[in-house]
């Protein structure tokens, strides 16, 4: 049963890896949200954000990887981790299936991210407790 | 009372911002969600008529702006105060809005349970 | 910021993260509204080199933990960016 | 655009493109010093609904053809945005 | 041999390809360019300008494709589409080399564009005789 | 007279802005071109000391600022203006670096073949 102090969180984010801080903001803001006991329902990647969502992503090794730190926290911490598909198709960012769908002969969306419609971001602002939006 | 309010302050052409913005707006709409519309900073330059994306082979936001009353969206305000401040008056504009001023503004992200700021 | 002060309501808080903790500085202080309650992510201030003598006194500092507080009091959070 | 008139030296040319066009709108005409040359992206401004109406009569409009020119004829260019 | 008037330009883009309008106006401004019959060398792409070299970006149907128009103009024109590594490989822009280092499954790096270092940027603003950059 | 300027007009944290213009900084000195670097605008913040970029997981761009004598670039300017409209004065500053007015400013910039601006 839910304390009435633990409220259930989404997160939306706008802004891609490493030109913009929003995503790392926003993994520290997670971190804080789980360390009070708070649920993270999803984080929903949009705009430039769904870059956070590539498999290619590959900083230098002194520098902290956000798309893997995301992985590594929605998967100890059940968190879903939803990408615009609207958003990531035009950028570039495709699943198996899109990519099939396009006839394009890779795909690169990282294990852990799905693509879904932006009725997902407005869910999680009808269904969780508090939407907090990281912009860029 | 609305339930969302979706703040637009990027100017149309060039970005994928106001597009994205709309988007929410449709989708929040299609979602029975009750969708309140303000323009506020650079995002008044959406509400500009005569734009000609195509001159930059762009498609802009005007169709989808003349979609909002097919998904019951009626309420769209501009903001007074940044329309002026770009020498902009209500009769350059496009669209019906209600031009509202600070505390108008102020009450509008207030009564609003959920505010999306593009 | 000027957006962002221009739509808040007397009482609100604001938080300052990111590059917007530039916007906590002394230099900037008379824009700040007196009916407002103001926060700055001190982690975000001390990656930039804003020590407390930059930043104006009306500021209260937080950490991310403190950050989240506040999204818990809040009816409603908007982000401006 | 601030930064960038601030910059130039007398004489140089000053075009506004993309979103810069707003820049070259009668509203902000109190920012173009006299001692500058301005052209304003007539596609980008057209893209905008910007008519010459809104435009200060400061800037000439030039297509993208006389964008070219302007590089021509300049010794060197720099982009601000 | 070269006319008096006629020059060499390299351009440099810093934004992405929907996100932003620098490499669109980059593009108008090329063809303008080549038009008035200039030669243009190379275009080097730094910052969020490496996202336009995906080979997965897919607009819609009635939206203009930036990457293909570049890969279009450069094969017809032979000019240099060149991604700075170091910008590409830490927001996920991966040519099979790179992948194969990195040992990543898949790559996205489109044809017709290469992966170089910041070298290649500095060369354009000696050798050429203009360089004009379209920001973000 | 050095070839190339590089100017920096963004904040250093939480961008690649301020990395990459010093990168292109460091390269174009391997190349042999002397750089000339002025900060201006919200670039003055990069200036600052006591920066601690480990506080967001970051590495911020101090240990490069501190390489660039290394490459012999020694010529680093700072907008007076800048400086003042942000309440920052030269002992804040990290690094050795002359402050200009206007007038010297723009005779910087014409006297550069190529300026590169972040």
């Amino acid at each position: 049963m839910k304390s009435c102090n633990e409220m259930n969180y989404s997160i939306a984010i706008y802004g891609g890896p490493y030109s913009d801080q929003a995503s790392l903001s926003a993994l520290h803001f997670a971190r804080a949200l789980l360390k009070r006991e708070h649920r993270i329902q999803r984080v929903f990647f949009y705009h430039d954000g769904v870059y956070n969502s590539s498999a290619l992503v590959t900083p230098p090794q002194d520098e902290i990887n956000v798309p893997t730190q995301w992985q590594t926290l929605a998967s100890e911490h059940g968190i879903e981790l939803v990408v615009c598909i609207a958003a990531a198709v035009r950028r570039g960012l495709l699943d198996e299936k899109e990519a099939k769908r396009y006839s394009k002969s890779s795909y690169n969306l990282a294990e852990g991210y799905t693509l879904s419609g932006l009725g997902q971001l407005i869910d999680a602002s009808i269904n969780c407790d508090k939407l907090i939006t990281f912009g860029a | 009372m609305s339930e969302l309010l979706i703040i637009f302050r990027k100017p149309p052409i060039g970005t994928s911002w106001a597009r994205e913005a709309i988007d929410l707006a449709l989708v929040g709409a299609a979602f029975g969600q009750q969708a309140t519309l303000l323009f506020m900073g650079d995002g008044v330059y959406q509400l500009l008529s005569n734009q000609q994306p195509d001159q930059v082979e762009q498609k802009g936001t005007q169709a989808m702006m003349k979609a909002l009353p097919m998904y019951d969206i009626d309420q769209v305000f501009v903001c007074e105060k940044s329309l002026s401040e770009r020498g902009l008056r209500a009769n350059l504009l496009d669209f019906e809005c209600q031009s509202i001023s600070q505390a108008s503004l102020q009450k509008l992200l207030n009564s609003h349970r959920q505010v999306f700021n593009f | 910021m000027q957006e962002c002060l221009y739509s808040a309501s007397s009482g609100d808080s604001v938080l300052f993260i990111e590059d917007g903790v530039y916007g906590a500085t002394s230099a900037f202080k008379e824009r700040l509204r007196d009916d407002l309650s103001y926060f700055v992510l001190q982690n975000d201030a001390a990656a930039r080199g804003l020590s407390a003598c930059l930043l104006t006194g009306q500021c209260q500092p937080v950490d991310y933990s403190g950050f989240v507080e506040l999204t818990e009091q809040a009816d409603s959070v908007c982000s401006w960016f």
